[in-house]
């Protein structure tokens, strides 16, 4: 590709990544409509938080497959959503060495935050009927 | 700061609730996680932190995250409206009284329900 | 009727920090703030240093913050805006003197979306054919008078003055969405950057704040998703 | 400080902007000062159209519009001017097309093309599709597409720098001496900076914020006019000064001509079409001067309207919705804003507004400024648009017709002075030739006491508007000339309030009125010494045409005792003047 357009400028690099950011809070942003709001409906309305004990979580919603990979799902979701807000918050609010100190340190507590509720969701052994 | 000063419109006011909005929830989410992390570490502290969560205060608490998500959610929802269909910007005050309608349709019960245990002495 | 006018001045070879000034102004409902300006000056103090030209809301030049909201001085009425009324110089730009910013950077960014056609075709003998249709996808943005009212009120410009700012989008989706251009792809890319449409938080104080009633907001949009579509 | 470049142009409208472009293009190395930033041009305000005879819409020919243009200005116009306007006019809105100009387009594409006044077919026969348009922002698109053009061709711009004098070498521009640069005041720091150059053009605008009701911007206050008259060069009929029909009631805010070319009607307090007793055949779409002059008959004849029956009605209701929102929007708007009147359901109050200068600083067909009756060009100095009289308008410019004059002759000066530059040398410019204005600008900066500028200008405002307006006698004109001759003796004693250097409007205001006087002064006595009346130029004693002794352009010399007075014959090449009727 040519690096000056017909008018002589300088064509920026094209790294495509704050669209992709963009595009990807838009997409995470829908899922999370449906998992977000509805994890949020199900632990408060259907259940009441007092009654979702951690034996209650491990027997019952992690008892299913299927429950695990919705909450998985949703976690996968909210770290991207919400890191990714978080970041554009940051980077407009700060500038220089304070912004790429801060969004490093996003980045790190995301994947930490991403490992350990991988962990929590996924590693639990299924109890035994 | 001069920024105060602006008296922004309904766009305005929807993208500080937004940010804001946005900004408390993911604070919530790292804490969320942290304490479901427990489940699988510590089922005794976790249901010490659940006991927080289900107290009047947690309720109150929660009831605001609630709010949050939803006000974050249906704003969200505008947002993605017209970004894929420009042409509804036109409306975007409407988009955002709409979505005000239904978060007091649906957040009212939904407060309620949560609430209740507060008088109700459930827990 | 008598109108309270405060005014945000600053005379950097006199001043170290802005301040407010306050004069008592006879004005008519139909008046507008341009013309209490103009007779602040003549009457009352004639250091008070604002831009004006056309005084029809057609050159742009007195673009300013009036009662917390971007207004044309010469396009405001008293009426709408009652007795007290406020008036600083636009945000988010360095002031020269009272309401006189610097429109340097502003301008830059204009140009930096190459707001120019570019034909890669010869022109022909007679005029390039457009249709009333294509025409009219871009009339919208051919309204701009680049008075940086829009730049100004946008919280994401205050927040990154790198941000291009909706001006520039503006004058940019005049040439992308003209079907005689042939350098919409360049453009493109140059709003695709970090500092381009993605700082577009859809706050609409930039509509809200254009004297031309520039849909300014949708053009962003539809830029951005111009962007997506040649992308994605 | 010192700059150098091959040309400047001093202005940044249509005229300039165009020439400019041009210039940039061959590769000449130019400068364009403007005391506005580029954008915010008068030419910007033009809304109505720009006429062509591209026949998009109906059978058109260049000769029509030649003869239009020539019967419009009272046979007054220079008639090979006239020619190349209407000639040229074609190619260079297609050329302005070609750069990017949004035009309004026909079902199949074409420019669109609308009526305007006094543009007719076959030589007066009836109202022709001639004005090309963009909505009614065509001066906007204009201003706009050339901008964007020399942004394009890399034009060097001086925004916001202040021309407040012309450098001639080997004597004053009125005798003999050639073009050698310019000197600026920086507005955001108040430097002076001297410009030299090969060639420079005066595409400065109009001057009509000499009277107190205008459809002009505060800055349009005859700058290049005044400086080339200070230079010894004269001014060319200035007492033809154009009074447009459709100001807003009381601001003079510009309703544009447009609005009866898509049918608007003018109407009196008897609700009745006046215009109908004026030009029965050309009706409201009759030249500007007889429009506006009707006007003013209807309002003497007591059949105004309002409180003190001093303004008509514009009406644009029974053209329905769709027309006034999509071709008249933007006046649509002036409308609500400025008198809160809406024009969909209410007629708009209106009363004419100073508007053109015809006259101005005289050119030939190169745009080579001329300093007598023999039309010796003054070297190196070059006008263009309003400020220029080439002359294309004579008595009475039509409608649109200020537009092609900026395109045709602001591209033609742009030619000219680049086979100039690439000819000539870069003239010698002695050092601190700035002193002299320097030494004016510190006088009037620092004067400790006297009397404030801006009632001084609204002195001559409201003056020049009583008494060099739409009708004239020679008592009025007389008062005028006095009345400019005192207030030009108490400008001597004007004093700034604002000392700073810093972005210091209050002086320039002030220096910006002393154009103003100068361009007052030749107008009052232009017009007070044309015993005819023709065009514009419209007097109560002497009601009548003279072609047997004024068929012949003023040029006003400045004079230490007043402006003394030559005159210059009109070329007329295919049409002997007849009466004047629509
Ligand atoms: C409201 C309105 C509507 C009009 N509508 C039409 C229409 O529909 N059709 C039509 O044909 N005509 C119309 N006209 C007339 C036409 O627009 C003007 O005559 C024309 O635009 C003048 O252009 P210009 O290039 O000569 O000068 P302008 O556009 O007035 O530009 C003058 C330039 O000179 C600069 N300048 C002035 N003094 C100095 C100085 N001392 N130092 C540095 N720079 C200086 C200014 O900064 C500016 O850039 C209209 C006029 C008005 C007022
Ligand atoms: C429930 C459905 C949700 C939807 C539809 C949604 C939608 C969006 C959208 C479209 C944006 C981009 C706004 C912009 O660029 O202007 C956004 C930003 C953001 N979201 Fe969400 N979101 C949702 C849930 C969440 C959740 C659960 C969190 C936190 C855990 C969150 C945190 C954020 C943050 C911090 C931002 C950045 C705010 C800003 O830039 O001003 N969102 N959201
Ligand atoms: S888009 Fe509107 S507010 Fe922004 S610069 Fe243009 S005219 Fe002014
Ligand atoms: S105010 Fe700013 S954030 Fe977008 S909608 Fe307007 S540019
Ligand atoms: S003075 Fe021209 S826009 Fe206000």
């Amino acid at each position: 590709m040519a690096l000056y357009t017909r008018a002589g400028r300088a064509r920026p690099q094209r790294s495509g990544f704050e669209l992709g950011v963009w595009y990807l809070m838009r997409l995470s942003g829908l899922a999370l409509f449906v998992l977000a709001l509805g994890h949020f409906s199900i632990t408060h309305f259907i259940f009441d938080p007092a009654t979702q004990t951690a034996q209650w979580i491990v027997d019952d919603r992690w008892g299913s497959v299927l429950w695990r990979t919705v909450d998985w799902l949703m976690l996968t979701m909210v770290v991207l959503h919400s890191f990714m807000g978080v970041r554009t918050v940051v980077q407009d609010y700060t500038a220089g060495g304070a912004r790429t100190a801060l969004t490093m340190l996003l980045y790190v507590t995301g994947i930490a935050l991403f490992l350990m509720g991988t962990i929590a969701v996924m590693t639990l052994p299924f109890p035994v009927k | 700061m001069r920024y105060l000063q602006y008296r922004g419109g309904e766009g305005m006011l929807a993208w500080a609730f937004h940010r804001i909005s946005g900004v408390a929830i993911w604070a919530f989410v790292l804490l969320h996680v942290l304490d479901i992390w427990l489940v699988g570490a510590n089922r005794g502290l976790y249901d010490d932190v659940l006991k927080l969560y289900a107290s009047p205060v947690g309720r109150v608490g929660e009831t605001l995250l609630g709010a949050a998500l939803l006000y974050h959610a249906l704003n969200g929802l505008r947002i993605i409206v017209m970004d894929f269909w420009p042409a509804t910007t036109v409306f975007h005050k409407q988009l955002w009284y709409a979505s005000w309608v239904v978060f007091v349709v649906v957040g009212l019960p939904g407060a309620y329900i949560i609430l209740r245990p507060i008088w109700a002495g459930v827990s | 009727m008598q109108v309270d006018l405060r005014i945000l001045r600053f005379d950097p070879e006199r001043d170290a920090a802005p301040h407010w000034e306050s004069y008592r102004v006879d004005a008519e409902p139909m008046d507008r703030v341009l013309n209490l300006l103009i007779s602040v000056k003549a009457d009352q103090d004639g250091t008070l240093t604002f831009r004006r030209s056309c005084a029809h809301g057609i050159c742009g030049s007195d673009a300013m913050l009036i009662n917390g909201r971007n207004r044309l001085a010469c396009k405001i009425r008293v009426d709408q805006l009652g007795r007290k009324i406020t008036v600083a110089p636009l945000t988010g730009l360095p002031v020269m003197k009272d309401l006189v910013v610097d429109m340097d950077g502003f301008l830059a960014k204009y140009r930096s979306v190459m707001p120019f056609l570019i034909a890669d075709t010869p022109p022909p003998e007679r005029e390039r054919r457009q249709s009333p249709a294509d025409r009219a996808r871009y009339d919208d943005t051919t309204k701009c008078i680049l008075c940086a009212a829009c730049t100004t009120a946008c919280p994401s410009f205050w927040a990154q003055p790198s941000y291009v700012g909706p001006a520039a989008i503006v004058n940019a989706h005049r040439f992308i969405f003209d079907t005689r251009d042939d350098a919409g792809d360049e453009r493109l890319e140059i709003l695709a950057d970090k500092d381009g449409v993605w700082r577009c938080r859809t706050i609409f104080n930039c509509v809200d704040a254009c004297p031309r009633g520039i849909n300014i907001t949708r053009a962003i949009l539809e830029v951005s998703r111009a962007v997506v579509e040649r992308t994605v | 400080m010192r700059i150098d470049h091959d040309a400047l142009v001093v202005g940044a409208g249509g005229a300039g902007l165009w020439a400019a472009l041009e210039l940039a293009r061959a590769g000449i190395s130019t400068g364009v000062l403007t005391k506005l930033y580029p954008t915010r041009s008068h030419t910007g305000a033009a809304q109505g159209g720009v006429c062509a005879a591209l026949g998009n819409q109906e059978e058109d020919h260049w000769e029509w519009h030649m003869f239009d243009t020539v019967k419009g200005g009272d046979y007054l116009v220079d008639q090979d001017a006239a020619e190349v306007l209407a000639h040229e006019a074609i190619e260079t809105v297609i050329e302005l097309e070609h750069m990017g100009l949004p035009f309004n387009r026909t079902p199949d594409g074409k420019i669109d093309q609308r009526r305007f006044g006094g543009h007719t077919r076959n030589f007066g026969e009836a109202p022709v599709k001639r004005a090309c348009f963009a909505a009614d922002r065509t001066g906007h698109m204009i201003l706009q597409t050339l901008y964007q053009n020399c942004i394009k061709a890399g034009v060097h711009f001086y925004d916001e720098y202040h021309v407040v004098d012309l450098l001639f070498e080997g004597g004053e521009g009125g005798d003999g001496g050639r073009a050698a640069g310019v000197v600026a005041y920086r507005i955001a720091d108040g430097e002076l900076h001297t410009f030299g150059a090969k060639a420079v053009l005066l595409a400065t605008g109009g001057n009509g914020r000499m009277f107190s009701i205008t459809s002009n911007a505060h800055s349009l206050t005859g700058d290049g006019m005044a400086l080339a008259y200070r230079h010894g060069i004269p001014l060319e009929d200035m007492e033809f000064y154009q009074f447009h029909p459709t100001g807003i009631y009381g601001i003079g805010i510009l309703l544009s001509e447009a609005a009866r070319g898509e049918g608007g009607t003018l109407l009196n307090s008897e609700g009745e079409r006046f215009m109908a007793r004026y030009a029965p055949k050309a009706m409201e779409l009759a030249p500007r001067d007889m429009v506006s002059r009707a006007i003013y008959l209807e309002i003497r004849d007591g059949r105004g309207i309002g409180p003190k029956k001093d303004y008509v009605y514009l009406d644009v209701r029974h053209l329905g919705r769709a027309v006034i929102e999509e071709k008249l929007p933007d006046i649509t708007e002036f409308a609500r804003v400025y008198l809160g009147v809406e024009p969909l359901t209410e007629p708009v109050p209106i009363q004419p507004t100073a508007h053109y200068a015809m006259g101005g600083i005289p050119t030939d067909l190169r745009t080579r400024v001329v300093r007598d009756e023999m039309n010796t060009p003054v070297e190196g100095l070059f006008a263009a648009g309003e400020a220029a009289c080439v002359s294309v308008h004579g008595a009475n410019r039509l409608g649109t017709n200020s537009l092609v004059d900026l395109l045709v002759f602001g591209r033609r000066a742009g030619r000219e002075m680049t086979a100039y530059c690439r000819a000539a040398t870069l003239p010698a410019i002695a050092p601190a030739v700035e002193e002299p204005v320097r030494a004016e600008l510190e006088a009037l900066r620092t004067r400790p006491d006297g009397e404030s500028p801006s009632a001084l200008k609204d002195d001559l405002a409201t003056l020049m508007m009583d008494n060099v307006g739409v009708f004239r006698t020679a008592p009025m004109m007389a008062a005028a000339v006095a009345g400019v001759a005192q207030i030009k003796e108490r400008y001597t004693r004007v004093r700034v309030r604002d000392t700073g250097r810093v972005f210091n409007t209050d002086l320039l205001e002030a220096r910006e009125l002393g154009y103003l006087i100068d361009c007052a002064e030749a107008m009052a006595t232009s017009a007070i010494s044309r015993t005819e009346s023709r065009g514009a130029h419209s007097r109560d004693d002497f009601p009548e045409r003279d072609d047997v002794n004024f068929l012949a352009h003023t040029l006003a010399y400045r004079g230490e005792a007043g402006p003394s007075l030559r005159y210059k014959p009109v070329t007329i090449t295919r049409f002997e003047p007849k009466p004047r009727v629509y």
